[in-house]
């Protein structure tokens, strides 16, 4: 019954897997800010359609894009229905006392085109790197140790936790329970909530013993090291291009 | 608390089948009925799909194929299994995954309680669930400092307090010292329900089952005639 | 309880992330070596605590938390809380990365708060109290995430959003309701059967 | 690894006694001997303070009364335990509490990490140590991908690869199902180690232990006599 919860989108082998974790990581980083920064149509297509190739090149499952892609548009469907509205300027559709506006639907437009290729973006560039991996490149891009090691432990134990919830989940439904709108519910919901914790707590307490018996001295050694190569280079080069391409767009 | 009117068997399973996400088949073509009274037992290896079954004869999992019927309905869907739950009472491997409530009471309380039974009743129950099974000076205890036995004990007092006419048992005695087995086989021996038992100790169930299958090979089958051979304890 | 990519201004994404990384290195100065598989664990337990959904109506709300994360860890909240959404936006797609400094402050600061108003004068507390004041803490942590929600809306595109946050408050109100009934239940367990998991040993 | 001039026993208790914090006491006058080359078994029902002991002997939990000594040396404190801890390896219970390294490498690296050796020495130490146990396939894989069988094995190579001259083991078949524990039992009789083995099953027991003390009552007793029965199997 182990379904991990933990795991890369796309376990795959494909370019985007073997590049560097950290130039990936810092390429997404640089389009972020490049497209945060820009309100222009044409860049914000360009960059789409950029991101859009690499989700095809990375060779991403459709199922876990859609539900990531869902969970965003849901509330862009929210901003296209009020933003419009509430923005001042020239008037291109009336509907009783409301008018939309040109200025409001090209935000609206703007938001949903900017927050689509982020996601496509982080899913095919981030998404894809085994979480393992990911922690150790952000230890060697200077991410403070401590922060990287909770990490490290998070990833470690997630799904250890979250096996225990779904077994406790079998037990509760097993003896009838529907999670309804009540005060049982809540009651439930809290028992779940406190075992959980009160297993992470005794685990935590376990582990340091563990460490303790390993001749654990308050620092965590590292092993792994990354090298970037040629291919490396050439990715970062290639996406710097686009990019920068995308950006002078008219 | 079976209508002996009832001639359809408890549980009636056939060509059941059932495969994890993308794993090899661990069930293939399962087949037998529970009546009235019986205590089936079900051997097996670690691994053999043991507890996999008894988690598809609760609905807890989909099978890849065939049927199951309880008291003589064809349960497909959540929706099939939801209003029989009570009805069949599931005793997981693991005692602590099954109490998730801060005292033994709340915990005995949780299956009456989800049966809509009111406050005063589910009290009455309680109380009277806790004392057939010896463990009425438990009852203001809180779980986790429960011992292994009295957790598998308690744990047995919930799925009874539902007042099930079936029991499906999952390793009832595994990780229990002798002592502990022992009263937990007097505990199981004293109940009236139909039950199936699934344990990987064989001499176990010779002492509680009324019949037993083994399971091989995804397949429920008779089990081997008994060779006995000289084996210290 | 996230910002989605793309809603906020630069200015807004850049302070943003400036406040969560100030936040992050206060918390981990405060968080000794040897707890450090404590803020880990407990980091793995939000995260699977946030798979646990309730019904609200017709839909369904998840929990977050974020106040009893507060009450828990204090400022170690931050560098956990940090952990925990960057894991969402990798493994979910909840949130992304550049708004993930955004998001970070929307939640960490109301745990933070929270777990000082929750600890002032802790040791008086009967378990009834600390469950109330734990309702007041998990619903007070949901409600002033919103209030900063709103803020770096606000700022990012003044009164224009207007409508947009209206929404997005109505749409929290649910979650506000279920975080203070369930963290308040969580509470009052915890100060009954393990009483010392709530002293404040992490701040 | 063992010194064979030294004569002073690896492990030396005597009246040790434990309680937690206000409880009955778990452990009372537990005295015993562990020598180069032995294999102590050491067995007893739940609850009745075998993992509590093993957890003494390292020093994780403070006696109520009574000495430990390992290798000759009185040790009361941290201080006195820390030194000495590379030298004894405990084998967890729970595999998962043992594994909390990203990968199965640095995992089995953190030790000799700790111990002081250079990267390029460990890097040898953990290819080495991971190849002895036709584990070096799995040097990549992150610890939380593994197997329950895998995770035992990968956390025995850990505690071997601080080369220690004893070995603590915790339940080393415990929810393991019969090939994995097959494989343990013979990657245990292959090793030189002096070993203090605990387990509640007398028939792994009787294949790996040289001799075997049953823990009741709080305190280490001889077996009592096998009396074999007819058992089938």
């Amino acid at each position: 019954m182990t379904t991990s919860v933990v795991h890369p989108l796309a376990h795959g082998d494909s370019v985007i897997h073997r590049i560097d974790p950290r130039v990936r990581l810092l390429c997404v980083l640089a389009a972020s800010v490049c497209i945060a920064a820009t309100s222009r149509p044409g860049p914000l297509l360009a960059a789409c359609a950029l991101a859009a190739v690499l989700v095809l090149v990375a060779r991403i499952p459709w199922r876990p894009l859609w539900r990531r892609l869902r969970v965003l548009n849901a509330f862009m469907a929210i901003v296209l229905l009020t933003v419009p509205f509430s923005m001042q300027g020239e008037t291109i559709w009336q509907a009783g006392a409301l008018g939309a506006s040109r200025e409001g639907l090209a935000q609206a437009l703007r938001i949903i085109l900017t927050g689509n290729t982020l996601v496509l973006l982080l899913t095919s560039l981030v998404a894809t790197i085994e979480p393992t991996v990911l922690a150790h490149a952000l230890l060697h891009l200077r991410v403070p140790d401590k922060l990287v090691r909770i990490l490290m432990f998070a990833v470690r134990y997630i799904d250890v936790l979250n096996d225990s919830r779904l077994r406790m989940d079998r037990a509760m439904k097993a003896r009838g329970y529907v999670a309804r709108c009540n005060a049982h519910t809540v009651r439930t919901s809290a028992y779940l909530v406190a075992c959980l914790l009160a297993q992470s707590l005794d685990r935590a307490a376990r582990i340091e013993r563990a460490m303790r018996c390993r001749g654990w001295r308050g620092q965590f050694p590292v092993l792994n090291h990354f090298h970037a190569g040629a291919r490396d280079v050439r990715f970062a080069c290639l996406f710097a291009g686009a990019l920068a391409a995308a950006m002078v767009m008219p | 608390m079976n209508d002996p009117a009832i001639q359809v068997p408890l549980i009636r399973v056939r060509n059941l089948a059932f495969r994890y996400h993308a794993g090899r088949p661990l069930l293939e073509g399962v087949l037998f009925e529970l009546r009235a009274g019986e205590r089936l037992g079900v051997s097996g290896a670690n691994g053999s799909g043991k507890s996999s079954l008894l988690q598809l004869l609760m609905g807890l999992e989909r099978p890849a194929a065939g049927t199951v019927e309880l008291f003589g309905h064809l349960c497909r869907d959540e929706v099939d299994f939801r209003p029989l739950r009570g009805r069949i009472g599931l005793l997981f491997q693991d005692a602590d995954d099954q109490l998730f409530c801060p005292t033994v009471e709340e915990d005995v309380a949780f299956g009456p309680l989800n049966q809509g039974y009111s406050h005063a009743q589910v009290r009455g129950i309680v109380a009277r669930t806790l004392a057939d099974l010896g463990l009425a000076h438990l009852a203001q205890r809180p779980t986790h400092q429960l011992s292994g036995g009295e957790k598998r004990a308690v744990a047995l007092a919930g799925v009874l307090a539902m007042q099930p006419d079936v029991l499906l048992l999952d390793e009832p005695t595994t990780c229990l010292d002798e002592d502990a087995q022992a009263r937990v086989t007097r505990l199981l021996l004293g109940l009236p329900q139909a039950m199936v038992i699934v344990s990987h100790d064989p001499h176990f169930l010779r002492c509680v089952a009324s019949r037993t299958l083994l399971l091989r090979d995804g397949a429920l089958c008779a089990m081997p005639v008994v060779r006995p051979v000289l084996r210290s304890v | 309880m996230h910002i989605s990519e793309g809603v906020l201004s630069v200015p807004v994404l850049a302070g943003g992330a400036m406040l969560a990384a100030g936040a992050i290195a206060v918390g981990l100065k405060k968080l000794p070596d040897e707890r450090i598989p404590q803020a880990g664990m407990l980091c793995a337990m939000f995260f699977v605590a946030s798979l646990i959904h309730l019904p609200v109506g017709v839909s369904a709300v998840h929990l977050v938390l974020n106040g009893l994360c507060g009450v828990l860890l204090g400022w170690a909240a931050f560098p956990v809380i940090a952990v925990a959404l960057l894991l969402q936006a990798l493994l979910f797609g909840f949130g992304g990365l550049s708004v993930l400094g955004a998001n970070i402050v929307v939640m960490g600061v109301p745990a933070v708060l929270c777990s000082c108003l929750f600890h002032a004068g802790f040791s008086t507390l009967t378990p009834h109290q600390a469950g109330l004041r734990g309702a007041l803490a998990g619903g007070g942590a949901v409600a002033l995430g919103i209030g900063l929600m709103t803020l770096a809306l606000w700022l990012s595109s003044g009164t224009a959003y207007w409508p947009l946050i209206g929404t997005v408050l109505l749409a929290h109100l649910p979650v506000m309701a279920a975080e203070a009934a369930v963290t308040g239940a969580v509470v009052f367990l915890l100060a009954r059967t393990r009483p010392t998991l709530l002293a404040p040993a992490l701040t």
